[in-house]
């Protein structure tokens, strides 16, 4: 064991996987040499040269269509989008291609990529550095799709991505990189090393895709949130006094959707929290599923909290962002029952 | 004068008289032939000229002539005979109403055949949806290319595919995709990945004129020349694109072959009627791949003589039968005439090559018919519709096949 | 008035707009000599000249831009792209560019683009020529988006959208262009001038977005729907013998809740219907939506219909269609309140 | 030998000796200016030279020389100084936790202000994020620029963009985008619809040679050449982009501006760093454009002194300091030069220019401070946020202000 934030993390994930499997390459803008403008890939084109680690040119439809053709030719390419908000000239090859390999060939071919890319916002980054836009992928059939909150789990779904023969994306919430971040941006930051999370194996292990985890078991209403917002959600429920069951998705394709919705069957109330737009955002699939299988135990309208449906404004970051007080507002609602 | 928008056109319409005044040729055997390792900086001419071999008396001049023996050119036009006919009949049947979709290659054989008859097993090859002669060459079944066309219970896409967006992973022919050009830079991805691994197996692609306006077109070209990537990007320019003229895709002002050297890879502007000329081309650009000299543009200059598909109707936009004035001839004619002249064919041969070829086709229909038909059925099961989204289904897939299975009473 | 199918109600909408105002321009893949693979745009190169009706070059993502770059020059452009299947190339000028400039810039520059495209299956397209592809723009703020039903809706919309000042994108359900479509596909086809709604205005009208519409009143459950799942709808309700409030949502943003929320409020029982993959759909946001506004009047849960989530399959377009049995099914369901 | 992957590489990383070797440089004064209606085909080497007119001993010289006004150069240069001076003080202020975020465009100021000098009022500029000097040439306020900068309550972007993403609709400076570029094939648009309407303005966009690597770079020169629009576009290669050098984006075996002449438009290579040269190819492309001409691409070529941006450390990844050994010079000290040359100018002249210029900026400074800072305000009404998504604000919008109002308790 060792600690670790999560970038060195990632970078620990990907390291063993290239020593361990020669076949998995790594591909993306700044990845090489300089290691990645937040250092996710940092010493690896050192360690594993540079057919290896490959610097590119700045096209992301080049690079996941590059990585596409590596991948039916037998390697396992990493490629790392250096914001997801710049995901989307590559959406075409994503959508159209990495995700229906598979189908449309009948299994003959399929490429076993996986696409890194940091998102979320908390870090002054404007409307162009702090888009989550996982629903955008998660509506799209053919590629599994996850978000760590916390060190342990970004190694263990790395590597497990990277060694998955279907097509994945990751997405690293970037607030999150260097510490826990419980969304109150007038505290001082905290690093990793004061959570159990930052606590990670120095070998190789796997974190499953399809498994949410309960962070904490609670009993009054059930709080489903991922990335950033599982922290937020566990401080406002604390802070709330309220004994919430804290659900972390952690896997957005495929949903856990025995653990979420046993969870809300139990506690009757519900609160779905994400930092991405509200309108038609993953938050709606998880209320429809929810309300689908809770509906005869739910004892409150499930409420959503989320991103405000306009983009993520530079000097309003924290208005923007749903912080404790908007999740402690649907959690007061919730338990009135309004 | 002051600005004004520029709008290609094609040179006639219906009812105007074809004019092909615009096409740049080179005499046959006019070009030099660079050596495998030269610089692509010495042949700015060869992407802009036109590399020929048959001359218009069909014999095989100047120092593109591959050389092959008779018995290979043989091969070459069995391949291109039998893409036309099975094109011929797949057509007819459509019309029938057996196939809900075709699309024809006629004109445009020699552009498919002659580059996979250069290249080796090995090599992995990207095509486009027009590029059916490759499958050919690489001897797929009758059979089950019929069978895909059908959607029926032999379909080797499962049912998932619009007819001619065939596949074969052991053949080494990648799985055709609806979507314009995407498989561009996927094939430099695959010899990207060749280079990495230290394999001598080059990739080859094919795009229509008019796909190299997507964004995919750039980035094979880029990430080709950045990293060396042996591969060969083809072009072929058969000067449509459903309704618009190769001049509202860029081949107004320039050759699509030039832009090969733009991004610093040799760019070849290839006679796409002429087998030899397309087979010396890609033979030069595969073995210069092969021996690590990186990838070459290709643009084959033919002529789409049929319609875009079978839900097209070329008359509304472009005179009818001006393909029978096309300057390059047809390809099939053209290596007849050829063989001939080597003393290596005749007409008789020929007409009972297309009448074996013919025949061949049919039984295979036949056949084919007997694995059932997309309306008539048999069909595949239907739960295999939720098999392959992942590797292994994951339970919202399952539920959703339960559901339906339920829906249809079952 | 005439009697138009939902083409040439499209034609006529963008000739009008032509007529009245010389900034409109159309453009797009095969629009101008030949008028368009649907033959939506059939005439109106020869009628206003090849300055205002452009064959452009096969780039999606071209096309939007240049439309960008002419809507901030004071044209009114409008794009149409052949299949929706084939938008994800124009992903990022649409996602980034066409819906963010107003705000980015702070209302000084904005681009009237209007992009049409033909969306849904039932033709035998295949995978790659029958997505709808909806919600993957309803996520992203700035956008309007819209979905006819019928050719009155269509032209009306159509004109809006071209008159608009927000970039608006206009799915049309191609199986609708000729006629209406119940969902049986062994039925022969029914031409428009069958249906109320192919009687259309010769001149100019327009049909507000935000507004959905009543097509059916109805009190004993309430069926959301749009697209062709509308007509579909409307046949499996009756087929059920249910007095069904059918509601054609024909504006997905901005989204007409009141119209949705009145009914489902009244009725207590709601079905969702449209042609998208289910998971993440838009569907998801409906549910969502209906379930926090009429929690306390729902009698069973919100049921969805949609299509699987796999690609939309060539030869088992009918067995992936959400024809009238999975309506029927869910309208059981929700009716006895499972 | 066999295919093995290229790497594309720098020639010197930290701890080496910086090698600008790779440069392909022209004599000042050696190439042709051809006429503005001259054809694309017949100045190849324009694309691949390098169009200088200041010599090392500072003349101006050859066919490309403007012969501009002393009084026009000594605005030309106020508008670099003033530029510079700008960067270097708002640099200081983000080190001073004012600013969250800034870029410099230290040593490739005449990029962007030669060209804004070349083009008329009326013509629409579409920059990316690097080109601050088109502000300063078009007048922009400093204090509007720096409230933008500090999102304060004066923010010309309503507080919704990174700092330098300005934007005047007014001053017709096109508002910049985060996403790289996404504006080229914009300004082929816009330029498209002056066409359309008949209008003489014509467009001028601006992106950096390792954003060439995008699929709008492509798209544009494709449309621009399709449809003759009136645009200049601009690659601004300053050899960097963050991390990776030009190589790594397609510069090592061509040059950028061969890409024109690919597609059927004139390519020019300019040496970014002389103020003259950049002035007169951009008014070159600029007439041409104007007169009906079409669309020139320009590569600037030019070296990024500075960081990539105040989150970077270029210490990590190149030799320190090469910027003073770049071959071409610094642009504002080779201009000074030639105005000493042609007695126009005084090193004393300077000094109280940049004194003055310094002083400017630091009472524009002190202004814009005034109206707050990002961190401790006054900033902009947070209602605003909710403002400009739609031209009016629909009803979900107005139920989320209504939220936030009462999540911060109001
Ligand atoms: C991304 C995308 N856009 C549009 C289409 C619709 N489409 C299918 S074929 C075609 C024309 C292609 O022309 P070209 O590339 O010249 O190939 P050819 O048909 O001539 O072989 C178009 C526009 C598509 N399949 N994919
Ligand atoms: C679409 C997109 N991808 C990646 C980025 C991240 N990024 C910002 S600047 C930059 C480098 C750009 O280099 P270049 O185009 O040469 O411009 P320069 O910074 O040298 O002026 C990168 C990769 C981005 N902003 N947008
Ligand atoms: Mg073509
Ligand atoms: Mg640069």
């Amino acid at each position: 064991m060792a600690q670790m934030n999560m970038i060195q993390a990632l970078n620990s994930a990907m390291d063993i996987s290239m020593g361990r499997d020669p076949s998995v390459v790594v591909l993306g803008q700044d990845v090489g040499f300089f290691g990645g403008v937040f250092r996710c890939t940092d010493g690896l084109q050192r360690k594993y040269g540079e057919q290896r680690v490959l610097d590119t040119p700045i096209a992301e439809g080049g690079i996941i269509a590059a990585a596409i053709g590596m991948g039916v030719n037998g390697l396992r390419p990493v490629a790392e989008v250096q914001f997801a908000d710049y995901v989307y000239p590559a959406y075409d090859q994503i959508v159209s291609e990495l995700a229906r390999l598979r189908y449309r060939s009948a299994g003959e071919f399929y490429a076993p990529v996986t696409v890194r890319m940091p998102c979320g916002g908390g870090i002054r980054g404007g409307q162009t550095h702090s888009q989550s836009p996982e629903v955008l992928f998660a509506h799209v059939c053919g590629l599994k799709i996850a978000m760590p909150s916390n060190p342990y789990d970004a190694k263990g779904l790395l590597i497990a991505a990277i060694e998955d023969d279907d097509p994945v994306i990751l997405f690293e919430p970037k607030r999150l990189y260097n510490g826990p971040f419980d969304g109150d941006p007038t505290k001082p930051a905290v690093p990793w090393n004061t959570h159990a999370k930052g606590e990670v194996p120095i070998e190789h292990y796997t974190v499953p895709f399809g498994r949410a985890e309960i962070v904490r078991a609670g009993s009054q209403v059930t709080v489903i949130a991922y990335g950033t917002m599982v922290h937020v959600a566990e401080a406002a429920a604390a802070a709330a006094g309220l004994d919430a069951e804290i659900i972390d998705v952690r896997s957005i394709v495929p949903l856990d959707v025995d653990t979420l919705c046993s969870s809300v069957c139990k506690t009757g109330r519900c609160v779905i929290a994400h930092e991405a737009t509200r309108f038609a955002g993953f938050g709606a699939e998880l209320a429809a599923t929810v309300m689908e299988h809770c509906f005869w135990n739910l004892e409150a309208p499930i409420q959503r909290v989320a991103g405000w449906d306009t983009p993520y404004p530079h000097a309003f970051e924290w208005e923007y962002f749903p912080g404790q007080a908007r999740v402690a507002m649907a959690l007061k609602a919730v338990m009135e029952g309004r | 004068m002051k600005p004004r928008l520029h709008v290609p056109a094609p040179p006639a319409r219906p009812g105007q008289a074809p004019d092909f005044s615009y096409l740049q040729l080179s005499p046959a055997g006019e070009l030099p032939r660079p050596e495998i390792g030269a610089s692509w900086r010495d042949m700015g001419q060869l992407a802009t000229g036109l590399v020929r071999v048959l001359d218009d008396s069909h014999h095989a001049v100047g120092a593109w002539h591959p050389h092959l023996d008779a018995h290979e050119l043989q091969v070459g036009l069995r391949h291109m005979v039998l893409t036309r006919v099975f094109d011929d009949r797949m057509v007819r049947t459509q019309r029938q109403g057996k196939l809900s979709f075709y699309m024809k290659s006629t004109g445009e054989e020699a552009v498919a055949v002659a580059a996979g008859m250069a290249l080796q097993p090995g090599d992995m090859l990207f095509p486009a949806y027009r590029q059916q002669g490759l499958q050919m060459v690489r001897g797929q079944p009758l059979v089950d290319l019929m069978c895909q066309l059908l959607s029926n219970s032999r379909d080797m896409c499962k049912g998932r595919q619009l007819p001619v967006m065939y596949h074969s992973a052991k053949a080494r022919l990648f799985s055709i995709s609806g979507n314009l050009a995407t498989q561009f830079p996927q094939a430099v991805g695959w010899a990207m990945a060749a280079a990495i691994k230290g394999e001598d197996h080059i990739a080859a692609t094919w795009t229509g004129e008019g796909s190299t306006a997507e964004a995919d077109f750039h980035h094979a070209l880029l990430f080709a020349s950045v990293y060396g990537a042996p591969v060969i990007l083809n072009v072929v320019n058969n000067q449509w694109a459903i309704s618009t003229f190769q001049g509202t895709a860029g081949g107004e002002q320039n050759t699509f072959a030039a832009r090969g050297p733009a991004y610093g890879l040799p760019g070849l502007r290839v006679d796409g009627n002429d087998y030899l000329a397309v087979y010396a081309a890609t033979r030069w650009a595969a073995d210069r791949a092969r021996t690590g000299g990186g990838a070459t543009l290709i643009e084959l200059v033919t002529y789409r003589a049929a319609a875009h598909s079978t839900s097209d109707d070329p008359s509304r936009y472009r005179p009818r039968n001006d393909h029978e004035l096309w300057p390059l001839g047809d390809p099939i004619e053209r290596l007849k005439q050829h063989l001939i002249k080597l003393g290596a064919w005749s007409e008789s041969k020929h007409e009972a090559l297309v009448a074996e070829l013919d025949a061949q086709v049919a039984s295979a229909w036949k056949e084919a018919l007997t694995y059932g038909t997309l309306n008539e059925g048999p069909r595949l099961d239907r739960d295999l519709m939720f098999d392959d989204v992942f590797k292994e289904m994951p339970e919202h897939l399952r539920r959703e096949r339960d559901m339906l299975r339920r829906e249809l009473g079952q």
